[in-house]
């Protein structure tokens, strides 16, 4: 079963270099709050995670107008969406 | 069957305001929450007289409906509480509405009949 | 996406969980709480898996720290195997980012690399990260 | 003259801890410390009742020591004090001795009499 | 080292403090707790000189976010000239770092190279960080 | 008057050469706590600062058998020399 990674504020890009060893197709990582402003400024990481078979969302709060992202290969989701994204996975591990 | 275990308070961080709207969700969805495990700092969560500056949102006094609502049991570990100044002599004064103190037992015994155990704390 | 309805969560066989301890002993006690439970988990029989990543491998830093007046966690750590924790896992990454030794691990201690790592994430039903 | 400006609590970090050591510094050498004016999180390190382990530092129990000793100011800070839960209808009830309830105007007026204001505070 | 004596501190001239907020709203209430500090000193007349740096540049950022159902410190900041706070500093490292358009900062912000910044702090009797 | 940079806890070492284009000869950097585990890992930076006249100091705080270090580029001291480099300094800023 896949494991759904869930990214919030980390501190820097290296996080999700970091993070890259973990993931197996058919993961998925969750960027939350700030996580998402550093990871939309690796976009080569981005899609090779996409090639990879795993799938990366960004919370939408829905608080604000959250800006629609440019790049397609993050979607979006809220928390009905993370909901189902929890029901899909055997597990949630918070990388900190 | 779900279990939330929430490691930040209101005040810091995030992660405290998504488990909150996470457990929302799942109200909305039907599906069972076994409980909240409040555990570190995230056992302020269960301070009362926390004031919440009106144009915000009232992220304990959500927690509180959803465990009148739902009866959702919302744990505060003993030891986190302890450390956090949620246990003195008279800790009812002390602790809002819909919540209680419990050993890490209960966390134990909630991951064992839970199908998922969700996480939600920021770095500290 | 299509959601499950509720009543349809696949069935994980269900075994202990990860204990996944990943905030430096200094941030607070966060570090401490993922001991506490991964004992506490030991002492239900529960077969925890504890594992330390990023900053939490400095839990496990010798000469015993006892950073900022608290007390040192290598000393609990080091009672695991009296409550049945047999193995604690190490990122070996984060051991070389905070230049520790790995000489200095507890004998229970297994170095993991990222891939293994891994694996191990990927075979627990449910991680608790701290 | 010296003011500090302390925004974590014990449990959170370790710059309460650094703060009330070098607190202790500066009296022993001999200096006066206008105040210690708790922010943020740091007012937590006025809350009551919260229990330290017998083999760790009461860092609460040594800030009162030292305000008793000195005479020295702890001042929470107002606005952190209403979020952080230490202002209910009897916030006697939750203020460890030696600290009192005070507004920000008292930092401006610390910052303006003393020679150096020396902040500790761990990143959130 | 040598100590000085306790009376010998040598006299800064006292002008207002800078107020140096770098955590991410999102982080906690350190960031809010600056920007009321730097108000508080402005309603006293103490001219803050206030600088966002780091994740600190992110309570600049339109939309108007109100993470975590917090408000918006945006709102509150674009208030700064009322108070007298003519000008605010910001890290252009830290607005690329975050990917912030320079173009959406209040007109009254002032973005600076890390030698400028530097020659903010050498010149403040005082810094208070956030 | 110099200034003294204060850091806890940082992140990781870019934290560390942001700080360097902040520095004026007679300015000092103070490591607490694992602020020292990162830095000792970026030993070009600390002796690049030594030859602008920065001073690095590392705090003791006694709890615990404190390493000796075998940079001897870094300088140790204990909450009285804080206090003396407080003295020494216009003003600290703490850096995160």
């Amino acid at each position: 079963m896949p494991t759904l990674f869930c990214l919030t504020n980390v501190h820097d890009s290296n996080c999700l270099n970091e993070l890259d060893g973990y993931l197996n197709p058919s993961d998925s990582v969750l960027l939350i709050d700030y996580a998402l402003e550093l990871a939309v400024s690796d976009e080569a990481l981005l899609y090779r995670w996409a090639q990879r078979s795993v799938t990366v969302f960004r919370l939408m709060t829905g608080d604000c107008a959250d800006d629609p992202l440019s790049q397609s290969v993050i979607q979006s989701v809220d928390y009905d969406g993370w909901v189902s994204l929890a029901e899909r996975h055997a597990n949630q591990l918070w990388w900190r | 069957m779900f279990t939330l275990h929430v490691l930040s308070p209101p005040e810091l961080g995030t992660a405290c305001y998504h488990a909150l709207r996470f457990a929302e969700a799942l109200e909305a969805k039907g599906h069972d929450l076994q409980c909240v495990f409040f555990q570190d700092a995230g056992v302020l969560t269960g301070l009362s007289h926390c004031e919440s500056p009106q144009d915000e949102v009232d992220i304990r006094a959500r927690w509180s409906e959803l465990a009148a609502r739902t009866e959702t049991a919302l744990y505060l570990c003993s030891a986190s509480a302890a450390r956090f100044g949620l246990m003195p002599d008279t800790p009812e004064l002390r602790i809002a509405a819909g919540f209680e103190v419990t050993a890490l037992g209960d966390l134990v015994t909630a991951q064992r009949v839970s199908e998922r155990v969700i996480g939600f704390g920021d770095p500290c | 996406m299509t959601d499950l309805n509720p009543g349809a969560l696949a069935a994980t066989e269900r075994t202990g969980p990860a204990i996944w301890i990943q905030q430096h002993p200094s941030a607070g006690l966060r570090a401490q709480a993922g001991v506490d439970t991964a004992l506490s988990f030991a002492v239900f029989e529960q077969s925890p898996t504890v594992v330390f990543a990023n900053a939490g491998v400095c839990c496990l830093s010798v000469p015993m720290a006892a950073p900022a007046g608290r007390k040192s966690l290598r000393k609990l750590i080091d009672s695991f195997p009296l409550y049945d924790i047999e193995q604690i896992f190490i990122d070996g990454r984060s051991l070389k980012k905070y230049s520790l030794d790995a000489d200095q691990l507890p004998e229970f201690a297994v170095v993991q690399s990222p891939g293994e790592l891994s694996t191990l994430v990927h075979s627990h039903p449910a991680i608790l990260s701290f």
